[in-house]
């Protein structure tokens, strides 16, 4: 393929973006985020009027979806509205435009340069990881901010049983938000920036699998990010971010938003874990055999496997529901031949390794960094990688214990007490990898270190609480209750959203080539760790003392724990927020330039300059060794950078090297 | 963490102490201390309490559990804690750490005891399910439960039977929204809003639901059972002490499940026979118009609709989300 | 971009996010219908008289077909679309209900029967009733319950089969054939805001009669604040 | 990197060597990755499944396929599932004769295997207008409403590859696939036309599969 090198063009990973060349034409005439929402504006209402034109009875179909004339509420125009809203929303980034050129018979270029498009390119499709990576970032950070700001909303209408600040609706609204945010959006708050930017690197490859469905997997989120928080002009929706039906089904139009934003990030994650996955499993560098994968790899391949398997299941449940909702079918009805069972097994069968997809990353990036900081090998690398997998593998069959009181099969409560507890065994391994890997350290308190061992102190709570969880008789007090929710904020606030800070700290400086202040750093890690400590430790008490989850009114004698927590909660807020003043003030204002190594990590992401070239690497690197051979006399470099020319060719296939020479 | 506290360590160049045996007896004391404290000082007052023997069950279950979670945790941390004080980074000290890959010895170690751990809870777990105090746990166990204590009347012929002390009490548990409503079979099927249960006897709670999932949490007696329209979800409890009862709804049903509760409580077999034969005659007139007694209801089929209802276009309580020719209208 | 410029955004987008936020929060999760006040100008423990009515529609909101209540402000002697009222703490408070809606069969016909009030009985047209069978004839529009007192209240309707086919269809209702149910309740004594709601499945056109108007303060469920 | 196209003992010029490098590995993600999606499919369809038989087995107030429910035209049916058998199987023939060289006879094989397959899809919509019974008329319904919109989306998303395959081909010359083509260029696009083709091939046939289950589940066991 020709290259033509251009002066002031880079070449891009993915190929030319598929949106245009920056330069070519105005930038108001190219797809970008404004065209997406012109498009997505246009596409809602049309939809809107497809709705009402198709579904609302008139005097020559009376009978046909009478309900719309009856509850004042037409579901199918909003739902065919987000629809095409999505769809505009699309055309308008020019998602389509490739397909659209395939369609016609013709053929995408697969290398090509492209200037540098400052600002502008992260508000595009756009077929670099590296650009995918930081527009998840920046996204993720939003949407976490958003749903954080809605759990201040909770607690301060926790602060009084009797006296409320938000109406009933609206407190339950703002639960549901909170809850269904956090859980749909928070499922990629590291396979997202981490994963897309990161695994590449990490793996010695120049490009992903599929970078139009890596890109098409972001852009994605900020359509099921607004169409969630759309359910409050509408009304809101009522049921908490499980969606149980007949009350799902029996809601306001809100209920629609929430279906129709769960099951988009479905298949938002289903896209993103599906470039991963081909990605790992492809495009490693020579020499980058399975056994020297970094942990981080390991753990982005058992989340992605999750997401892969467990997301269609979603969406597809969140699908029966919209359908439950417009066309009347009756999935969940029990009157006409449904059942809600059917709902509950559907979402669990999602949602419980939803809750591992949280936690995983959390595992990935705490046994990623802990060697680096100890300068030491990780302990026990095989026992890390059997733990990942374990839990991957294990997570598909424990759903049903979230229904022990639910009423179904009495007589299989004891087998899913039993894969619940065993999936305690393969998070143990983490624990000995952690307590290995800092045995006989030497230990260095960075920032992204406090965060790591933050993680091991709130999850070594948050599973332990869960093991009482999976205990059947425990749980018949537990379930439902606080104490739940006490303990999956642990694992994944505690767990996730900690190691998502520590890969922050750590991961900037590589990321956009700028290292946040340190001394914030340390202030909204101390802050942020007893603040969630002392919000989240009080909660399990108040649990098991019969607070039941999502109420606006408890009893009485619970009011000072619930003021503690609120008051705590709010601190935990301003820890948030001192993040967000420290990585806008680094990134903006100050910009503290970091090109090099500052952790002298021997990662293989470490071993190029901050940020990476626009094409990751010179050369195809050749891995010589793993990632975390500190301490080992002799250690071969990780990679070779440069390797000499023909090493790449001796690892084809005979016929690849056949054809090439022809 | 302890990260920021100066503690005494060893000094490089000084004999490598035993870590593993400093580590060890600092465990085995505050793993001893933490278990007695939870069995005996914490251990009698831990939630729900001993109201009722599923109540029981579990606070004996969590206190178990406790035992054995307190000297897991109680190692991790003093593994950490130790860890990071003793092999923090000192200044000037740019070497790495020694090249550990690990120790099949320990890896062994650590798998074989989580493992037994897990599985003792698991045996322990399911012998608590089965054969302990509670019958099932206090748990919903659906229609056919596979616990039951004895005398359980499970068809509607045996629950409407008479009362008898030697049998279960049933107690029909009807979640609506956003209240729930007790019904007593054997009282010929008067329906309270008030929940009282005789001392010392097994009560079968049937809960089901004429509308959404709720979830029935009577605290105090440690039942909670999934309310699903259209389900019969069984659980029982032994109440074994007086006292009053706090029921919640457990599970998110609509705009005011926060403050769908009500309250309860244990009486006295003779107090609870002449409330029960008092009630009955209290609601004698409503208890007419109510649907035969049975394990389910289905509003949107009415039999006994008047005709002024009919002629209206009704055929049941339903709200007319489906089309009219649908088989049902909920 | 250049540092000014940099910082420029910045504190533009910081002022667009605050906005944004106050604007949700406030147009969103704050907005609610009114509260009318029956507590006002009277003391603690003296009796009151609070006015509602129950109208088959509601033609002054977005929702002209949902079934909602109105409450009669003492003051003005105008309905009022909301379902939030205040009473003063511990004392009488008789209640007039003019039911203008058709007949419904409850979910539960337990709700029938009258509870919570003084004399545990409610007047309908002047005739005192203690149970109303919706399920055997057509009795029963809507009721009015308050779980937290146990006040439970059937509100009658108009029986005939023309009554029901011609009920007014104008918010809030002046006109058209309906019944006046009147009862009294002793207020709690302590302060708070107790839940009251419809048992009637009026929601129509919602999966079991329940969602929409049943589910939306202002419409067939709102709050007693009980004010000292 | 000009500097770095020195000559190997393979011959390969960094630049070419990186060329196959990232060749070989586009090829083994069209492997990979039509197996994966057969993975996330089956999962997505799985739940269709489940609930067929979830509600099948619970008959819940005897509405899983009440005596009054007439059942979806088996005709209809079976067309609707023999189209799209077919379709595949002529393309899976057609792969034959392209793997033997012979370019033309799988391009017919293709276009007829489109318009199969487009005609199968276009069926299954208007089926789902014209359906004798209500979605919420039984579970049976419900779940026939619900997974056949799936389906025939699964089916368009596989003609749209198809045609994408079809007006790709149009650009590589038959004599391409029956000796090694001049330039590495060319040698690439072939070889990753195959790659595509054999991922497809595979994905499609296991719709087939889908199509019949699906018809099984529908009009034969229901």
């Amino acid at each position: 393929m020709a290259i033509e090198t251009e002066a002031g063009t880079t070449q891009r990973p993915g190929g030319p973006d598929p949106v245009g060349t920056p330069g070519a034409g105005a930038w108001w005439a190219r797809p970008a985020l404004h065209t997406g929402v012109i498009g997505a504006i246009i596409g809602y209402a049309f939809g809107h009027w497809l709705g009402n034109y198709w579904a609302v009875p008139t005097a020559n179909s009376p009978a046909a979806y009478q309900q719309i004339g009856t509850s004042d509420g037409n579901d199918f125009a909003i739902v065919l509205g987000y629809t095409f809203m999505l769809v505009g929303w699309l055309i308008g980034l020019g998602v389509f435009n490739d397909l659209v050129k395939l369609m016609l018979g013709k053929r995408l270029p697969q290398n090509g340069h492209e200037a540098n498009g400052g600002v502008a390119k992260y508000f595009r499709f756009t077929l670099d990881h590296k650009v995918v990576g930081i527009q998840y970032l920046i996204g993720m950070i939003i949407y976490f901010c958003t749903a954080g700001l809605l759990a201040m909303g909770i607690r301060t209408e926790l602060l009084s049983p009797v006296h409320h600040v938000f109406s009933s609706s609206v407190y339950v609204e703002i639960v549901g938000e909170h809850g269904t945010m956090m859980m749909m959006l928070m499922t990629s708050v590291i396979l997202g920036p981490f994963g897309n930017y990161l695994i590449p690197l990490m793996i010695g490859s120049k490009r992903v699998a599929f970078p139009r469905i890596e890109a098409l997997s972001f852009w994605l989120t900020p359509a099921a990010f607004l169409v969630l928080l759309s359910a409050l002009p509408l009304g809101g929706f009522h049921f908490g971010w499980t969606g149980y039906p007949t009350l799902s089904v029996q809601d306001t139009s809100g209920a629609d938003a929430y279906a129709f934003a769960f099951g988009l990030m479905g298949i938002s994650m289903i896209l993103a874990s599906f470039n991963i996955l081909v990605t790992v499993i492809c495009y490693r560098a020579p020499g980058m055999r399975w056994g020297r994968l970094p942990m981080f790899v390991w753990g982005i391949l058992g989340t992605g496997t999750m997401m892969a398997l467990a997301a269609p299941i979603l969406s597809g449940g969140m699908y029966m529901l919209l359908l439950d909702r417009t066309a009347q079918t009756a999935f969940f009805t029990d009157n006409l031949g449904g059942s809600t069972y059917l709902y509950e097994d559907l979402f669990w069968f999602f949602g419980h390794p939803e809750v591992y997809i949280l936690a995983l990353p959390g595992f990935a990036i705490v046994s990623e960094l802990l060697p680096v900081f100890t300068r030491k090998p990780l302990f026990g690398y095989k026992v890390a990688s059997a733990g990942m997998i374990g839990v991957t593998l294990l997570s598909f069959f424990v759903w049903q214990h979230h229904l022990f009181d639910s009423g179904i099969d009495p007589d299989m409560r004891p087998l899913y007490m039993l894969t619940t507890e065993l999936i305690s065994i393969p998070t143990g391994f983490i624990f000995l990898v952690g307590m290995g890997t800092l045995w006989k350290a030497k230990i260095r308190f960075t920032v992204p270190m406090l965060f790591c061992l933050a993680f091991y102190f709130n999850f070594l709570i948050g599973g332990i609480s869960g093991v009482y969880l999976s205990d059947v008789p425990a749980d018949t007090t537990e379930h439902g209750s606080f104490f739940v929710m006490a303990h999956f904020h642990y694992t994944i606030m505690g767990g996730l959203i900690f190691a998502f800070m520590g890969g922050c700290y750590y991961w900037l400086p590589k990321m956009m080539g700028i290292s946040l202040n340190e001394k914030l750093g340390r202030v909204h890690f101390w802050l942020m760790f007893i603040a969630f400590n002392s919000t989240f430790l009080p909660l399990f008490a108040v649990g098991l003392a019969g607070q039941p989850r999502r109420v606006f009114e408890y009893a009485r004698n619970l009011t000072t724990l619930n003021d503690w927590v609120s008051i705590s909660s709010f601190f935990l807020g301003v820890s948030i927020l001192i993040f967000i003043i420290n990585f806008v003030w680094s990134t903006v204002v100050v910009r503290n330039r970091e090109t090099g190594n500052p952790w002298k990590s021997r990662g293989l992401e470490w071993q190029v300059s901050s940020p990476p070239p626009a094409d990751n690497f010179e050369t195809v690197p050749v891995v010589l060794s793993g990632p975390y051979e500190y301490g080992v006399k002799d250690a071969p470099p990780v990679a070779d950078l440069n390797p000499p020319v023909g090493v790449l060719a001796a690892g084809l296939s005979e016929s690849e090297t056949a054809r090439a020479e022809a | 963490m302890a990260a920021e506290t100066s503690a005494p360590a060893t000094g490089a160049g000084e004999r490598e102490p035993n870590h593993g045996m400093r580590i060890f007896i600092i465990w085995l004391v505050l793993a001893l201390a933490s278990d007695l404290l939870i069995w005996f000082v914490l251990g009698p007052h831990l939630p729900p309490g001993d109201l009722a023997s599923a109540a029981n069950g579990q606070q004996f279950d969590i206190k178990v559990m406790s035992a054995m979670a307190a000297p897991v945790m109680v190692f991790v941390l003093i593994q950490f804690i130790y860890s990071l004080i003793v092999w923090r980074h000192r200044e000037g000290d740019e070497e790495d750490g020694p090249p550990i890959h690990g120790n099949t010895r320990v890896q062994v170690t650590w798998i074989t005891l989580t493992t037994v751990i897990v599985l003792c809870l698991f045996g322990f777990g399911t012998y608590e399910l089965v054969n302990g105090p509670g019958a099932g746990a206090g748990s919903g166990e659906g229609p056919s439960p596979i616990v039951n204590p004895p005398g359980a009347e499970l068809t509607v012929a045996q629950q409407m039977a008479p009362y008898s002390a030697s049998k279960p009490l049933v107690i029909q548990v009807i979640a609506q929204q956003w209240r729930f409503t007790y019904r007593y079979p054997q009282f010929g099927g008067f329906e309270t809003t008030y929940l009282a249960v005789p001392q010392n006897q097994w009560v079968e709670f049937d809960v089901t639901s004429i509308d959404v999932i709720h979830d029935f949490w009577a605290y105090q007696l440690g039942v909670k059972a999934d309310a699903d329209p259209g389900v019969n979800n069984v659980a029982y409890t032994k109440p074994l002490q007086l006292g009053s009862i706090t029921v919640r709804c457990d599970e998110l049903c609509g705009l005011w499940h926060g403050a769908m509760y009500d309250y309860g409580s244990v009486m006295t077999q003779s107090a609870f026979q002449s409330w029960a034969t008092a009630s009955q005659a209290h609601f004698a007139d409503v208890t007419k118009m109510l649907p035969p007694y049975a394990t389910t209801y289905d509003p949107t089929e009415i039999k006994q609709l008047g005709t002024v209802l009919v002629k209206l276009g009704l055929t049941g309580a339903g709200g007319g989300y489906y089309p009219p020719n649908d088989p049902s209208q909920p | 971009m250049s540092l000014p410029v940099r910082v420029g955004t910045l504190l533009v987008a910081f002022l667009a996010v605050v906005g944004g936020v106050i604007f949700v929060v406030i147009h969103f999760l704050l907005a609610g219908p009114p509260v009318v006040d029956y507590a006002a100008g009277v003391a603690p423990g003296q009796p009151v008289s609070i006015m509602l009515q129950e109208d088959p529609q509601n033609t002054v909101s977005n929702h002209p077909d949902w079934v909602s209540y109105f409450i009669k402000d003492p003051k003005t002697g105008a309905w009022v679309h909301t379902t939030l009222f205040q009473v003063p703490a511990g004392s009488r408070v008789n209640v007039t209900i003019l039911g203008y809606d058709g007949c419904t069969p409850l979910r539960n016909p337990f709700w029938g029967m009258v509870t919570g009030t003084i004399g545990g009985v409610e007047d309908v047209n002047g005739s005192p009733v203690s149970v109303l069978n919706s399920w055997a004839s057509c009795s029963v529009g809507h009721t009015f319950s308050i779980p937290g007192i146990g006040l439970n209240v059937p509100v009658a309707s108009p029986t005939t089969l023309s009554a029901n086919k011609n009920v007014c269809g104008l918010s809030p209702c002046t006109s058209g054939p309906h019944t006046t149910v009147t009862f009294s309740f002793n207020a709690p004594k302590s302060d708070g805001d107790y839940f009251w709601q419809c048992r009637v499945p009026c929601g129509l056109g919602y999966l079991d009669g329940f969602g929409g108007p049943m589910q939306t303060i202002g419409f067939m469920t709102g709050q007693m604040e009980v004010v000292s | 990197m000009a500097e770095m196209t020195s000559a190997t003992p393979s011959g390969l010029s960094r630049e070419q060597e990186e060329e196959a490098f990232y060749h070989e590995a586009a090829l083994n993600a069209a492997w990979t990755g039509s197996r994966l999606m057969i993975g996330i499919v089956t999962s997505g369809l799985g739940g269709f499944v489940f609930a067929f038989f979830y509600l099948r087995s619970v008959n819940s107030h005897g509405n899983w396929y009440p005596s009054s429910l007439t059942p979806p035209n088996k005709i209809e049916g079976l067309l609707i599932m023999a189209l799209t058998v077919a379709s595949a199987i002529i393309q899976s023939v057609g792969l034959t004769q392209i793997k033997a060289g012979r370019k033309q006879p799988w391009f017919a094989a293709a276009v007829a295997a489109l318009l199969l397959g487009l005609v199968a899809a276009a069926l299954q919509i208007w089926q789902l207008t014209i359906l004798p019974f209500q979605p919420g008329q039984a579970g049976f319904a419900s779940v026939f409403v619900g997974a056949m919109p799936v389906f025939a989306l699964l089916v368009l998303g596989c003609m749209v590859w198809l045609e994408i395959l079809v007006a790709r081909s149009r650009n590589i010359p038959d004599i391409s696939f029956v000796e090694q083509p001049p330039t590495f260029d060319e040698a690439a696009d072939v070889q990753r036309f195959q790659a595509n083709l054999s991922a497809f091939t595979l994905f499609y046939n296991f719709t087939a599969v889908a199509a019949l289950v699906l018809w099984l589940l529908f009009y034969v066991v229901h």
